[in-house]
């Protein structure tokens, strides 16, 4: 039997919003493990945002409305690109609201507020964290596009759930155009999440922050919804990959007994990408910020590459 | 029929004449002047609007031809698709500007006489209406001028200063380059085919019936390239640029940087599609490059301002680019017969040539609220200004993100129809072509994040923050006539973004017409709430829900955690314990564009250095320390410089000639006379 | 040499320390003739209130000639009257603080100094109130208006470079890491760094005149406490200065057990250092492991002295307790270590993203550093060969074979590889006197001060050099307690390391030279 | 490089058991001052603190730091110090309070988010410890914020701290 578009579409919200902080418990897990040291456990991440939540907020006198404002935006640009991206079933009917360029401005629209609000209570950190968010932003952007490029290639399309059918139809890995993307994809992800070489989110050293930098002044509620918020864009990150590199296991339409296996798949396919981020994360030290350049110049290159492979070779 | 296009247009400029015609008597009372004089320029370009939008919704072409002019060349006007479309361009911005002006403008009272602002406004108004208008070269070229001259003396209104007269001459200067090349294309296009027989042949419509050979096609279109990009400001002819639209007033900006640059795109549009119309792939090529080049050159340079204005000017640069890029893929597609997608390129184009308009124009009146408020163009010494002007602020804010093309505002939906243009180019029979394009999405894709960085520059630099300037009390919100203006252009940039699929049903048979394809049919296919271009499963964005759907999440979370009833301390900003914060301690522009300075340096030619004062005993003690920066312009350096080198060698050549004896002038025309004899 | 006799109004030795008093007229020319032609080290300068003895303050100041086990100690007396005393800045740039901050306790002021800020006291602390002098005192409303920090009694102009679009970045005194309160003031164009001004001494506790209150077998235990990660080396060096000035000679067992002890401080501190160099490039897995190895020794500090600081260990006379009864578990606990030490190094050393931010990041030129007195580690890897334990032999240091490591580099990879090839000196150190047995009691008896004897005590601490001055009073109390930490002589070099550097490596910069703050403020 | 992180995954981990881990002499157990009023606030186990150093001699900051290793990874309990005081729910605040920090202290106090926690770490911080009567000191941090505990010992070893810390908690959550 199938489910209606719209129920999966809310259950996959609703795993969104509960697997985004247990992905990012699961990946400090690792970290822990990696380091020799026993861990927190798995809901911390959620320990600490329900915490957060009941806190009071202390605000700065001269923040104006962009700084009260900003948290809620990013919160609900995650939220609805979580809408967009087929995770369980590759019918939604948010499906069609954005295709990946449009997908990757949401995220960049969020980006936009969050440095406005870095800037807006006028410290120096804000600052220099929203200076250093949109260099790494804007380095970033034509590789991702050149990954987007070359896999809609392959897709045949740039809609998201349009190039999960196609690419899970053939087994597509074999296609060296599909790998460099892959490559150029996870680098970029690194860049966009700020994980470890580019930005250390467990960093303790404000003149090395960047994300960080820009929410120092953060309280309360307002706190809790851009940690809940960067943790589902790292989730979305993961999921985004997945959807277009190893699609398999997605079901095409809402039959009720695919979208029951599809969590599980889920699941495992993000223990497994949280192993392949924490090894990097491990065993890089963070680079220079300007050494940025040409870790995602890379990038651009792999994603170049893949596309030239595809009309050399495919 | 009484009431048409025409009637309409006409009544347009019978307003504008009024004008004219009423300001020797109001000169005495400026006040009134201004109110009138703009009022009724509101009412001349909303006319103009309503006009070109008519023309375009019902798509007739109706030509009529003045009993006035050469003899046997009287002036043609026509309003077909195209012109009809750049008449609703013109309009639509003049229409929100004239009613900012009337509250930017009183800003003068007092200091200068605002008569000769008010008489050029008009003019130029009138200028870029013609343009359009116009159907033969002559005529053409006659309201090419008008509105160049009268713009030129906008520029120089504030003539006090040195740097006005230098950026007014300067503009005057590129501005006549560009002229002449344009009369040389329209001399080869009308003269080289038929010999120089008879003016008629200047009309436009002889020109479209004409058949060039190829070679002379070319060259037609070349000088027509130069002479448009010219006045379009493309890279490298963008120079005069950033130096004449900051220095006008911030209402002339708006119209220069937002319409003026357009006739130019006009131009170039009705030259290739509508008068050439049969060219290789490799003309949209160069109009490509040329695209890219601007767009990237354009932001980068922009991200080195900290001149609020000028930054803007800049940014116009690289918009001009974007719109050139999607006009340059419509040729290419069009040279190989996929009208479809030249359909798609164009539309991507021209929505971003009406998209720039509304928020350039947006921007320069909000930036000349802040000028008008602070008497600073300055950005270092601004700041935090969101608290004493909000409204400003908030459509400021409109601006930056729709210019940063980031939904749902309307610069995303044109930049996501020139991705989609991009992305389609594989299908391209050309293999060269195909490796090529996308290295252009990408640059285009840069161009954007960098826009979208420098804008939170400058909104954060000028607008957050604490105020760094020394005038903080004095500062004001604008008028409220500076802010429906600004509201409406707002509203305007906001409609564009949320409804696209209606913009382009609008805008499809202009399509059709120019390059015989349509896509209003597939682009709403899921409805008008999915712009989806070609097809659905290819791509598809939808505004409306995203916008919505962000809009509900946000209203619903805001309510859930205000359940509980308000937590919220006001208490100092942290300064990690030290009490002592000054405005010094903020990131500056120059600052925040730091890192991307460094990273792109290699484009600029940048002095850097940092001097101790005096020379200290020891490193340990130094007195003061000075830091000085230069970002320049390299083509100025690489292509300006020679060319004024040359000019001051020849004239001081020419200048050894003149001996002031008479012998020698004799000699001088004698030798003349021979070689003439020789050559006939 | 011969020139400063003839020059000397009054002449005296005492053990390895030749005082000269001067005139105040030759007062420079002598510090420049030692400076400039002897190449000296000034090593500390400080001031004494002994008007209860002849109605003078007198300035000490220590050189050091390279070469000899001798300190060169040039005596100005300075009458209350007139409280000036020519400045040696401009000449010898090392004694930049300390005349400031005699200036600053004593308000004895220094003619030509380049600056005349404050260094020690902030804002809100009253002009002309100098705590050092003995009839000082200070009402409760001005503690409280101190404390307060907001009313603004003598200001405190930080330098401004001009020139548009100037960033001034202020951090601290509360930083966002687990250390020690300090502002420090960038002046930057982005990530740029054109000018760093540091300010300290917000910890300043008042130890000197906390010093004179207590009987000197007590001290140990506020020396103990002026520096964490140093406490014993502070010991040592306080006990040492006490014990040289009462004249009694420790046994054999008593400073080979310090020596030891020693040797212990500066293997934990130099690896949790390399550790923490880790933390200044995110490299976790080796910020780890060095934590780990870090905690182990400590534990053994606990397991030996009962106190995971050394602290207590320490009396005037000697030690409290035989560490070497239980030389096995220093053996087994050294043996873990020095395994887990050798696989941490091949982690970093292996890691060439961590090596890569390390190399040629805040280089400090051998020139400053020689200018600025600076000492130990970040002295050594700039290329100065300065180490007490060879120049000036202490405890048992004559006795045993090591070299003193150099690197001629000064960037942060040279700090680096210093504390690692110390580390392993270290433990060879220990090995050595570990196999031979020492005789002697733990302490010996006491004596009463002479009234006015002083004398000097030094150590090198894991951080440098390390000296405390002591001088008795009437009664056999204090009447003056300096010490001089080497973290105070190498405060002012870290600007001149971080210029031109990129912001986001200050960090690490900063842990590469460890400094303690606390032991700068005192 | 490798090596390292399968031999950190694989083997024993170093972290000692809480509580029986923990030897603890009786002088260093925690006197808990009453805030009850916050109990409602701050559980689930998730603790940030913000460091504060007001001058203490830097033993007490090395602890807090050795809280993080491996052996005694207070990270397992659901406890982190932040970088922020705007992200904190506890204050730890070591040292004496030199005069010349008190004003950073207060404001750091004022930039904390209610409902929060301020516990002094150390003898120097329970009243002055040897420092106490100093020109140059407050004599401990009650007298210039309030204080809800007191972490004896100089400095108090890393699990004097957890077990303070933890009992906090427990208190907090119940």
């Amino acid at each position: 039997m199938n489910i209606d578009p719209f129920i999966v579409e809310v259950f996959q919200v609703a795993v969104l919003l509960i697997v985004a902080p247990l992905f990012t418990g699961w990946i400090k897990m690792l970290k822990c493990w990696f380091q020799g040291r026993t861990s927190p456990s798995l809901f911390q991440p959620w320990r600490d945002i329900l915490k957060l939540f009941t806190k009071d907020v202390t605000l700065a006198e001269n923040a104006s409305w962009i700084f009260r404002f900003t948290p809620y935006l990013v919160f609900g640009v995650s939220v609805i690109a979580g809408g967009i991206i087929p995770v369980l079933s590759m019918d939604l009917p948010l499906s069609a609201t954005a295709d990946v360029i449009a997908l990757v401005a949401l995220f960049s629209i969020a980006r936009f507020f969050t440095a406005l609000a870095g800037m807006d209570i006028g410290t120096a950190f804000g600052g220099m964290g929203a200076s250093r968010e949109m260099t790494i932003a804007s380095l970033a952007e034509p590789a991702m596009l050149m990954a987007v490029f070359a896999v809609s290639l392959v897709g045949k399309s740039t809609s998201l759930s349009q190039m999960a059918i196609v690419i899970s139809q053939g087994h597509s890995l074999l296609r060296p155009s599909l790998a460099f993307a892959l490559l150029a994809f996870i680098l970029i992800t690194l860049a966009e999440t700020g994980r470890i070489p580019v930005d250390n989110p467990a960093t303790h050293l404000e003149l090395t922050m960047i994300h960080e930098a820009m929410i120092l002044e953060y309280s309360g509620r307002h706190l809790a919804l851009i940690e809940w918020a960067s943790m589902m864009k790292l989730f979305l990150f993961a999921v985004l990959g997945i959807a277009s590199f190893f699609p398999w296991g997605i079901p095409r339409n809402g039959e009720l007994f695919a979208v029951a296996v599809a969590l599980p798949v889920l699941l495992f396919k993000l223990a497994g990408i949280g192993v392949v981020l924490v090894l990097i994360e491990t065993g890089l030290a963070k680079m220079r910020i300007f050494r940025i350049t040409e870790f995602l110049g890379s990038a651009f290159l792999f994603a170049t590459i893949g596309m030239l492979s595809y009309f050399m070779l495919e | 029929m009484l009431l048409s296009p025409i009637s309409i247009i006409s009544s347009s400029f019978a307003v504008l004449l009024l004008v004219l015609a009423l300001t020797p008597f109001l000169r005495l009372n400026q006040r009134l002047l201004i109110n009138v004089g703009f009022f009724l320029a509101t009412i001349a370009s909303f006319f103009a609007a309503v006009a070109g939008f008519w023309s375009l919704a019902d798509g007739m072409t109706t030509q009529i031809i003045l009993p006035i002019g050469l003899p046997d060349l009287p002036f043609h006007l026509r309003i077909d698709l195209l012109s009809g479309y750049f008449l609703a361009v013109v309009g639509l911005l003049a229409f929100f500007v004239s009613i900012y002006s009337i509250g930017y403008v009183k800003g003068f009272l007092g200091q200068r006489s605002v008569t000769h602002l008010l008489v050029f406004y008009v003019l130029f108004l009138a200028g870029m209406l013609l343009v359009v208008l116009a159907d033969d070269a002559l005529f053409f070229l006659i309201a090419w001028e008008m509105m160049a001259a009268s713009s030129y003396f906008l520029v120089l209104y504030e003539d006090e200063r040195v740097e006005n007269r230098r950026a007014a001459f300067l503009y005057l200067v590129v501005a006549h380059v560009g002229a002449i090349a344009i009369l040389l294309s329209f001399g080869v296009l009308a003269g080289l085919t038929t010999g120089f027989s008879g003016f008629q042949n200047y009309t436009f419509d002889a020109m479209r019936a004409a058949h060039l050979p190829p070679e002379l096609a070319t060259l037609a279109f070349l000088l027509a390239f130069v002479g448009f990009s010219a006045k379009a400001g493309v890279i490298p002819l963008h120079i005069w640029l950033p130096e004449a639209h900051p220095v006008a007033p911030s209402n002339v900006s708006a119209l220069m940087s937002g319409v003026m640059l357009k006739t130019a795109i006009y131009g170039i549009v009705r030259i290739v599609f509508d008068l050439i119309h049969t060219f290789p792939w490799w003309w949209g090529a160069m109009v490509l490059v040329f695209g890219l080049v601007s767009a990237v050159m354009g932001v980068l340079y922009a991200l080195m301002q900290h001149d609020l204005k000028r930054l803007l000017a800049y940014h116009s640069v690289e918009n001009i680019g974007i719109i050139l890029i999607g006009i340059g893929l419509a040729m290419i597609f069009t040279s190989f017969n996929m009208s479809l997608l030249a359909a798609l390129a164009l539309i991507a184009g021209l929505y971003h040539t009406l998209n720039h308009a509304m928020f350039k124009g947006l921007l320069f009146m909000g930036a000349g609220s802040v000028l008008h408020a602070t008497h600073e163009r300055n950005m270092e010494d601004m700041g935090g200004l969101i608290r004493f002007m909000p409204w400003t602020a908030v459509f400021f804010l409109i601006g930056c993100i729709s210019i940063s093309a980031l939904p749902p505002f309307n610069g995303f939906v044109s930049e996501w129809l020139t991705y989609q243009a991009f992305l389609l180019s594989p299908a391209l029979p050309s293999p060269l072509l195909n490796l090529m394009i996308p290295l252009g999405a990408a640059l285009l894709a840069l161009t954007s994040a960098l826009a979208a960085a420098c804008f939170v520059k400058a909104f954060g630099v000028t607008f957050l923050g604490h105020h760094r300037g020394h005038h903080g009390g004095r500062i004001h919100e604008a008028k409220w006539s500076m802010r429906l203006g600004m509201l409406l252009a707002a509203l305007a940039c906001f409609g564009l973004g949320i409804f696209p699929t209606y913009m382009i049903r609008w805008m499809d048979p202009l399509a059709e017409k120019m390059v015989g394809g349509k896509i209003a049919a597939s682009a709403s296919g899921l409805g008008w709430m999915w712009l989806t271009p070609i097809a659905a499963e290819r791509a598809s964005y939808s505004a409306p829900l995203a916008f919505i759907g962000i809009l509900a999440v946000v209203i619903a979370t805001y309510l859930l955690l205000h359940a509980r009833p308000g937590a919220i301390h006001r208490a100092p900003l942290w300064d990690c314990g030290f009490e002592k914060v000054t405005s010094r301690m903020q990131y500056t522009a120059t600052s925040f564009a730091m890192p991307l300075r460094r990273i792109f340096g290699f484009l600029f030619s940048i002095k850097e250095h940092v001097r101790q004062f005096p020379p200290a005993p020891h490193p340990a003690f130094p007195d003061r320390l000075h830091y000085h920066l230069r970002v320049r312009d390299r083509f100025w350096t690489w292509m300006y410089q020679p060319v004024i080198d040359v000019s001051f060698w020849l004239s001081r050549r020419i200048g050894r000639m003149q001996q002031g004896r008479i012998q020698i002038y004799l000699i001088y025309s004698f030798v003349t006379i021979l070689v003439l004899l020789i050559f006939t | 040499m011969e020139r400063i006799r003839k020059k000397a109004v009054k002449t005296w030795e005492y053990l390895n320390e030749s005082s000269f008093e001067v005139r105040m007229d030759d007062f420079k020319d002598v510090c420049r003739h030692l400076y400039e032609d002897l190449h000296a080290i000034l090593r500390v300068m400080f001031a004494c209130d002994e008007r209860e003895k002849d109605g003078l303050f007198r300035i000490y100041t220590v050189f050091d000639l390279p070469g000899h086990d001798r300190f060169f100690i040039i005596v100005l007396p300075v009458r209350e009257s007139d409280h000036r005393f020519p400045s040696l800045t401009q000449t010898i740039p090392a004694a930049h603080w300390y005349e400031r901050e005699i200036s600053d306790l004593f308000g004895l002021s220094p003619q030509g100094h380049p600056d005349g800020r404050r260094l020690v006291f902030h804002e809100a602390f009253p002009a002309n109130s100098h705590p050092l002098r003995k009839d000082w005192s200070m009402s409760e409303t001005d503690k409280q208006e101190w404390g307060g920090g907001t009313t603004i009694k003598v200001p405190h102009p930080f330098m401004e470079v001009s020139g548009e679009g100037i960033v001034e970045i202020p951090v601290g005194p509360v930083h966002a890491g687990i250390i020690e309160p300090g502002h420090f003031r960038f002046s930057a164009i982005g990530e740029t760094i054109f000018y760093l001004e540091p300010r300290l001494f917000y910890t300043h506790k008042g130890t000197e005149k906390h010093f004179e209150t207590l009987a000197f077998p007590d001290g140990v235990k506020l020396a103990e406490r002026v520096s964490g990660t140093s406490s014993f080396a502070h010991g040592v060096a306080y006990c040492m200065a006490v014990e040289r000035m009462l004249g009694i000679a420790i046994t054999e067992k008593a400073s080979a057990v310090r020596t030891l002890v020693l040797e212990l401080e500066r293997i934990y501190n130099h690896i949790g250092d390399i550790g923490n160099m880790c933390a200044g490039t995110a490299l976790n897995l080796g910020y780890m492991k060095g934590a780990a190895i870090k905690e182990r020794l400590m534990q053994l500090n606990e397991i030996l002295t009962g106190s995971r600081y050394l602290r207590g260990l320490n009396v005037v006379g000697g030690v409290t307790k035989d560490v070497f009864k239980q030389a096995d578990d220093i053996l087994k606990t050294l043996d873990v270590t020095t395994r887990g030490y050798k696989v941490l190094m091949e982690l970093l050393l292996g890691s060439v993203s961590h090596i890569e931010r390390l190399e040629n990041t805040g280089k400090l030129s051998k020139d400053i550093a020689r200018k600025l007195g600076v000492t130990g580690v970040a002295g050594r890897a700039s290329g100065l060969s300065d180490d007490l334990r060879k120049s000036h032999p202490h405890l048992l240091y004559d006795r045993l074979i090591f070299e003193a490591h150099t690197h001629e580099k000064g960037d942060v990879l040279a700090r680096m590889m210093i504390r690692a090839e110390e580390t392993e000196c270290s433990l060879s150190i220990i090995q050595a006197l570990l196999e031979s047995g020492y005789k002697g009691d733990l302490t010996v008896p006491l004596k009463t001060a002479p009234p006015f004897a002083s004398a000097l005590g030094y150590v090198e601490a894991p951080r440098g050099s390390l000296f405390y001055w002591v001088m008795a009073g009437k009664n056999g109390k204090p009447l003056r307690v300096k010490l001089r930490s080497p973290s105070y002589c190498n405060w002012p070099a870290v600007p001149f390391a971080v210029h031109g550097n990129i912001v986001p490596d200050f960090p690490l910069c900063n842990k590469s030279f460890n400094l303690s703050y606390s032991g700068t403020d005192m | 490089m490798i090596k390292e992180i399968l031999k950190n995954v694989f083997l024993k981990k170093q972290a000692i058991q809480f509580p029986e881990g923990f030897n603890i002499s009786p002088e260093q157990t925690v006197k808990i001052v009453d805030f009850q009023k916050k109990v409602d606030t701050i559980f689930h186990r998730s603790l940030r603190i913000r460091q504060v150093d007001a001058g203490s001699c830097n033993a007490c900051e090395w602890e807090c730091t050795a809280l993080m290793n491996p052996i005694y990874d207070i990270q397992r309990f659901g406890i982190d110090f932040v970088a922020s005081p705007r992200h904190a729910d506890m204050l730890l605040v070591t040292g004496p309070v030199s005069r010349q920090m008190e004003l950073a202290l207060k404001r750091t106090a004022l930039a904390t988010p209610e409902p929060r926690l301020i516990v002094a770490c150390g003898d120097c911080a329970k009243d002055g410890g040897i420092y106490k009567g100093s020109y140059a000191v407050t004599n401990g941090v009650a007298n210039v914020i309030p204080v809800d505990a007191v972490i004896p010992g100089c400095p108090p070893t890393p699990t004097a701290i957890i077990l303070a810390l933890a009992e906090l908690i427990d208190k907090v959550a119940r």
